[in-house]
């Protein structure tokens, strides 16, 4: 019998955490090689469901075993994954969770192997409220607000700011993106010259949130955080122009799923009986703890 | 004429328009059932506006018209032409991309509730194109692949329609030789026999004379005088448009041609050229007459390499002693830029799509060609350039605010000036050009004509298409007639005639043997010694 | 002169006319035989109805592009209309409680609406339809995120019916777009109105010199567009079974692209559906083997921008020799 | 014809021309006003300098595209090539351990090198540049991938230098942006090779007649826009003291924008590159005052959509309105 055929598809693969994913896959099939072969794809534009949704079509028609999938939209992607499932592929859920109202009016059930990003988010914001008082001003600068991780992460920031008596401001949209987050960085930091701490929901964002900052001639008056720990972070986080990020350990996080997949492959498991959730670690990561 | 009693079909009471300043003044004039008035004047006379107002296209701002004894206050053409005024305008509108069918039927497209009967659309405009003559050409051709003289003919076939009551020609002829113009009177006299008022707008005199009933002359903007047409002689005519004498050309002596400069040999281009072998002298004018399409446009272009050649030679000579030539060009000429660098110039047919930046200024655009003389290390120098625009306007009296006026709100014999400017300032060897005339008056024509003959006394070398045989009569030593893109007979000066040139443009591909059989006192059949550099019909 | 050879070419120059699809035929087999021979599976029925499957949307915005070009217009928006559209019937189904056939009949109002409005206010100020529609692309995906709250709207199988597998695997929504092409392209070359797009976009002072008032024209083409990409909204909707307020974003480039692969000016007065037919297909079949080999996301894009300017240029070297042998 | 009052008026025409920026002024100071009473700290130095500061990439960016209008063209790649060149700049620092000129002479080339292509494939095979430059927004994009692993590549403060505050706040980079504006401008309306590019855009065929071959023109403006996306590149890299494979992502509608916003006809032939620069400080203001006064972002959208229309109307009914007196 051949081997079995697994296809990983993520979102943008112009994204250092997908890339980092992707690369961690790879480099998994590459030392089991025997076991199975991998398909590895990514959209464009990480919002793009419509072109994820093609991408699996894709894949199915390339007759693979098994999709592990970390979908652009938790809901818009369901009915493709039942027309997978009822093909007999086993569909295993990375990264962004499915919606389970929608798994269930469509009777599938999918594990999710993954982070929980509101928790990462305010381990991110514990630590950043160790070095504010209540009544601090701060302000979050929120990825593509209309995607469930940056939401999960705001709320988790806000969860942090909440519990450590801080007034958040503003939260307003960086777009995920470096140029954008540091406008929109200046201009809290113009409206609000008293602010204390800009909370970043990914790494490129603090970055543009930190050039501001250094263009405010503000540095380490007005602290930034970050999430995702991408390799440009880390000298800022050795100097302290951030404070601190999150890791989910994105080389694993694929490599998890490819895992429970094949596990279910080789015991024939079908779908239903699948494990339903395997939360996989989110740590912090500060000047200390990176290495 | 005969409209005696009966009430004018249309009146014109104190009629103006200002732009920046006052482009048409009082003009008052009426127009009978069945008559033709010729409307003359210089260029910028207002001719054209005056006739837009009419037709609608062009507001008064002050005045009245009556239509029929009614008040007449078109808000559009389409206003007035629901009223049966219709009008052939001086610049081209037509869509390229549209069939000459769907051109002629634009806006009445015969259908079914939306969807267009092919059948009768073809034969209606089958119909409204053997009226003027045009019957071998399919009305489903896309009217890009029409010569502009036959685009003419489809505007004006546009607006032979039977309800007309005042139809108005703006230089319908300025692009066609005398079998279309025949064509054309033919429908003119028809429409004469049927009632309708006609307005005929040319600068071709002659035409006047044939056509005409009675003659009215704007000059700035006013009317300086109406009449009938039956007795008035020409000179006369041309004083009052101009205000001064104007000399003929008419019976010159032929000019001393010298060495050749520029030679085709066995030069075509697919269908459209067929291996012409052709010389220019320097010191002469040699003329191309044909018929509409019969390839003297398509020529001319590739003596001027805006297209290619697919055969031929061309070859340019230093014009000492012409036995060697200085350049072989297989081919024809890679660029127009490479004929450029090489001396030769061409003044285009189509100023409005070939020759002009329309939405730019007098200055811009009379300087174009070349712009080293007017600039430093690549700056513009900005003093030297109005010097020279403002010295090419006078010398072409180019009738104009001031240089910076866009060229697209001059009238249409004073672009025409602007496009021939261009080539004063830049001097070249080997002029060609192609309806140079066209839409030019009378006395700026004879200005024209006295920088030709200061080109040809510096020893350049011209050649000039024309649909006026009148003029290239006036101006040629020796013409060349073309047909279906072979060049069947070059006359000398004093061996051609109106009818010997005629015969030869009507020859076509097939009466080729009877034309050079009887090639009048044509010197040289063009293709009787192909592939010879040498200056076969030296004088 | 292909021009008028796409676009106006009476029936009896059929054969002509197909002549015109050569190029495009070459680079599309071209593509799918390199597909076929990179994957095994690439050359079956599954691919080819999940390719069929997915292209409506692209497809039926197209045809509308088509006519905005031809008329030398262009719509940007198109991508933020979609979403809108398809949030307005995810809204309307969710909240309002409206049946769906009310429901999709709101979202493709909507469309309509917008498609009119960056008509209307480009023909009323004369303004640059790039402008507007570059405008209109902001302020109405501003209101897909007001209408969906910035969340993906999950409405389940009701309206899923479109996208469904019809005979054979083929969805009504395929065939509804294949219906629509061949429907724009009579529209285009058969009917008054579509004499009038053309002449509009070659020579629009002519036309209006001719008596026809290129505005409600114009107007119209736009609304129509709005339309149709309100019903590529719906289309998408019943595919995801949701509306997601970031639907369509930066599809307006690929739309173009596949009009502009077909052959039609982005100058105007020049254009054909058939062919735009033909520019989705090579861009869905471009993207799906993509897919199926599963190339690395740089040469993704390297591959998807060479193909784009190539296929331009087979195609337009096939039409330059044609109109030589014709002249 | 308010083409040639923008382009090439003579000096004395100071008067008329500066009647060109009053519509562009007012919309302006209409929306600082607006921000300064919604924000009681948007009218302080800092928000102009910040804002000033955040300008030069756009601006550069914009001058090269207005010349790129002018001819007819349209540059959809700025946005990937500013990327690529940055990213080329950050690579060469990082991984081969270039010297920070030598690196930043190495982005600029990589700009030049883009835009270049860009332009001699369109004129080769004569193909409008939309698709072309299309074609390269994925490719280059592709590029910025390959280069920077897509990955962020942090720089530091190497090449901060450019964008470092200066006298009063103000970056180098911003004095360049302003040099090159006027530079800009000066090039379009007082050299031979600013006449042949309006020429060029006006009427090409009628300029090949005239002698000028338009080829090396067209290639040189698209050289010249992708050197200075090249230095926008440099720009932003400074800033954000970063090279980030998604720089500039959409940048290229924001650019034309900016173009079409100072009275750049997309039709070719007439365009003014100071009136550019009112374009990206209306576009720069309006994205600094939005997020200053923390909009959300359906409304900062919505809000961004209606600007750029309602700045265009009333740009060109103040420009009716002079062509009008004029006439
Ligand atoms: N839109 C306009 N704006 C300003 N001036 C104009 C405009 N249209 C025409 N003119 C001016 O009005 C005058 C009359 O022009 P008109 O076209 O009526 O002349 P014409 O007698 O037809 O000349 P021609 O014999 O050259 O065709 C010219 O001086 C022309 O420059
Ligand atoms: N693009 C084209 N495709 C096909 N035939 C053409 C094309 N251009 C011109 N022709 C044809 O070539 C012939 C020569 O046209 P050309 O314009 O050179 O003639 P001409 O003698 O200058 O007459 P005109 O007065 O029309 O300018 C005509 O029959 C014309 O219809
Ligand atoms: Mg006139
Ligand atoms: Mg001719």
């Amino acid at each position: 019998q051949d081997k079995p055929k697994v296809a990983l598809v993520m979102k943008s693969l112009a994204n250092e955490f997908f890339r980092t994913m992707e690369d961690g896959a790879k480099a998994h099939q590459k030392a089991h090689a025997a076991q199975y072969t991998l398909v590895a794809n990514g959209i464009k534009d990480e919002t793009d469901t419509a072109a994820q949704i093609k991408m699996v079509e894709q894949m199915m028609a390339q007759k693979i075993n098994a999709l592990v999938i970390a979908p652009a939209d938790s809901k818009a992607l369901v009915p493709v994954v039942k027309a997978a499932i009822d093909k007999g592929i086993l569909v295993v859920n990375i990264d962004n969770q499915f919606d389970a109202a929608a798994l269930k009016e469509k009777g599938i059930q999918v594990p999710f192997v993954g982070p929980d990003n509101r928790a990462g988010a305010k381990l991110v914001g514990d630590e950043l409220a160790k070095s504010l008082k209540a009544g601090d001003k701060v302000g979050i600068i929120e990825g593509v607000s209309t995607t469930f991780n940056a939401q999960q992460r705001t709320l988790g920031y806000q969860d942090a700011m909440k519990a450590a008596g801080a007034t958040v401001v503003g939260v307003q949209s960086g777009q995920w993106e470096i140029d954008k987050g540091n406008t929109v960085a200046a201009g809290m930091m113009r409206e609000h010259p008293d602010l204390k701490a800009l909370l970043a929901g990914n790494d490129s964002m603090a970055l543009g949130a930190v050039a501001a900052v250094k263009a405010a001639g503000k540095t380490g008056k007005v602290l930034v955080v970050g999430y995702d720990n991408i390799g440009a972070i880390k000298p800022m986080l050795a100097d302290g122009r951030v404070l601190a990020t999150a890791d989910q350990f994105a080389a694993k996080q694929a490599v998890f799923g490819i895992e429970t997949a094949l596990k279910a492959l080789a015991e024939k498991k079908p779908q239903s009986s699948m494990p339903a959730e395997v939360k996989t670690d989110v740590v912090l990561v500060t000047k200390t703890s990176a290495k | 004429m005969n409209a005696g009693l009966a009430v004018p079909v249309l009146s014109l009471s104190a009629l103006g328009k200002d732009y920046a300043a006052p482009v048409l003044d009082d003009v008052s004039l009426v127009l009978n059932a069945g008559e033709v008035l010729a409307l003359t004047g210089e260029n910028g006379a207002g001719k054209s506006t005056l006739s837009k107002i009419v037709c609608g296209l062009v507001q008064p701002t002050r005045g009245q018209m009556l239509l029929g004894g009614v008040a007449f206050q078109p808000a559009s053409r389409r206003d007035a032409e629901r009223l049966g005024v219709r009008m052939v305008m001086q610049e081209l509108g037509l869509v390229t991309t549209l069939s000459v069918a769907e051109n002629l039927l634009l806006d009445r497209l015969p259908n079914q509730t939306g969807w267009i009967r092919r059948g009768k659309l073809h034969k209606l405009a089958a119909r409204q194109l053997a009226k003027i003559g045009m019957e071998h050409i399919d009305p489903a051709t896309p009217v890009a692949r029409l010569g502009i003289g036959q685009q003419q003919m489809v505007e004006i076939a546009r607006n032979l329609q039977d309800d007309t009551r005042v139809l108005v020609l703006d230089e319908p002829t300025a692009m066609l030789t005398p079998r279309e113009t025949s064509h054309l009177f033919e429908q003119i006299e028809l429409l004469k026999a049927r009632g309708v008022a006609i307005v005929y707008v040319s600068h071709r005199l002659e035409e006047l004379q044939r056509i005409a009933d009675r003659v009215a002359v704007l000059r700035d903007g006013r009317l300086v005088d109406v009449r009938a047409m039956a007795g008035v002689r020409e000179a006369e005519l041309v004083q009052r448009m101009v205000g001064r004498a104007v000399h003929e050309h008419e019976g010159r002596d032929r000019r001393v041609a010298g060495p050749v400069l520029l030679s085709a040999r066995g030069i075509g281009r697919a269908e459209a050229v067929k291996d012409i072998d052709i010389d220019l002298h320097a010191g002469e004018v040699m003329g191309l007459a044909g018929l509409v399409g019969s390839g003297r446009t398509e020529l001319v272009r590739l003596l001027f390499g805006a297209d290619r050649a697919d055969r031929g030679e061309i070859l340019l000579y230093d014009g000492i002693a012409a036995t060697q030539p200085v350049l072989r060009v297989r081919k024809g000429w890679r660029s127009p830029m490479q004929a450029i660098r090489a001396g030769i110039g061409l003044v285009t047919e189509d100023r409005k799509s070939q020759g002009l930046l329309l939405t730019q200024s007098i200055r811009v655009n009379a300087t174009l060609s070349d712009l080293g003389a007017i600039s430093h290390a690549g700056w513009l120098q900005r003093a030297k350039e109005r010097g020279i625009a403002r010295r090419l306007v006078e010398l072409l009296r180019i009738r104009s605010r001031s240089i910076e006026q866009p060229v697209a709100t001059l009238s249409g014999g004073n672009q025409q000036k602007v496009v021939f400017a261009r080539w004063l300032h830049r001097e070249c060897k080997v002029l060609l050009l192609d309806e140079p005339t066209r839409g030019v008056d009378v006395g700026a024509r004879a200005d024209l004509y006295a920088e030709l003959d200061r080109m040809t006394d510096a020893g350049k070398a011209l050649l000039m298409v024309s649909s006026d045989l009148r003029e290239l009569m006036a101006m040629c030593d020796r013409i060349g007639v073309m047909s279906a893109g072979r060049l069947v007979a070059v006359f000398e000066r004093g061996h051609w005639s109106e009818q010997s040139l005629l015969a030869a443009a009507f020859s076509d591909a097939a009466g080729r043997t009877a034309a050079s059989a009887t090639p009048t006192a044509g010197s040289a059949i063009s293709d009787s010694n192909p592939g010879q550099p040498a200056t076969a019909d030296t004088p | 002169m292909t021009a008028a050879a796409a676009t106006s070419a009476p029936p009896s120059a059929l054969k002509g006319q197909l002549g015109t699809y050569v190029g495009l035929t070459v680079v599309l087999v071209g593509m799918v035989a390199l597909f076929g021979t990179l994957s095994e599976y690439f050359l079956t029925r599954e691919t080819f109805i999940s390719i069929a499957n997915e292209i409506p949307a692209l497809a039926v915005m197209a045809v509308g592009m088509t006519f905005v070009l031809i008329i030398a217009g262009i719509d940007l928006s198109v991508g933020s209309v979609l979403a809108l559209s398809a949030a307005v019937t995810a809204a309307a189904i969710l909240q309002w409680k409206l049946s769906v056939p009310v429901a999709a009949a709101l979202g493709l109002a909507t469309g309509l609406v917008c498609g009119s409005v960056t008509g209307a206010v480009s023909v009323a100020w004369r303004l640059p339809s790039f402008i507007v529609s570059l405008g209109m692309l902001e302020a109405v995906r501003g209101g897909a995120y007001l209408v969906t709250d910035s969340r993906t709207q999950y409405v389940g199988d009701a309206i899923s019916g479109l996208a469904a597998p019809w005979v054979g695997g083929i969805s009504a929504a395929f065939v509804l777009a294949v219906v629509l092409v061949a429907a724009g392209q009579l529209v285009l070359t058969r009917t008054v109105f579509g004499r009038h797009v053309v002449g509009i976009g070659t020579n629009e002072e002519a036309m209006r010199l001719a008596g026809i008032d290129p505005r409600p024209i114009r107007i119209l083409v736009f609304a129509a567009t709005g339309l149709l990409a309100g019903l590529a909204g719906l289309m998408q909707s019943a595919r995801l079974e949701a509306a997601d307020p970031n639907a369509g974003v930066g599809i307006e480039l690929q739309v173009i692209a596949a009009v502009v692969i077909g052959g039609t000016s982005l100058m105007g007065g020049r254009g054909s559906v058939v062919n735009t037919f033909f520019g989705v297909l090579i861009i869905a079949v471009l993207e799906a083997g993509l897919a199926q080999v599963g190339a690395s996301e740089p040469s993704k894009r390297i591959i998807t921008g060479a193909v784009i300017v190539v296929a331009v240029i087979i195609d337009t070297l096939r039409q330059r020799r044609a109109d030589r042998r014709l002249a």
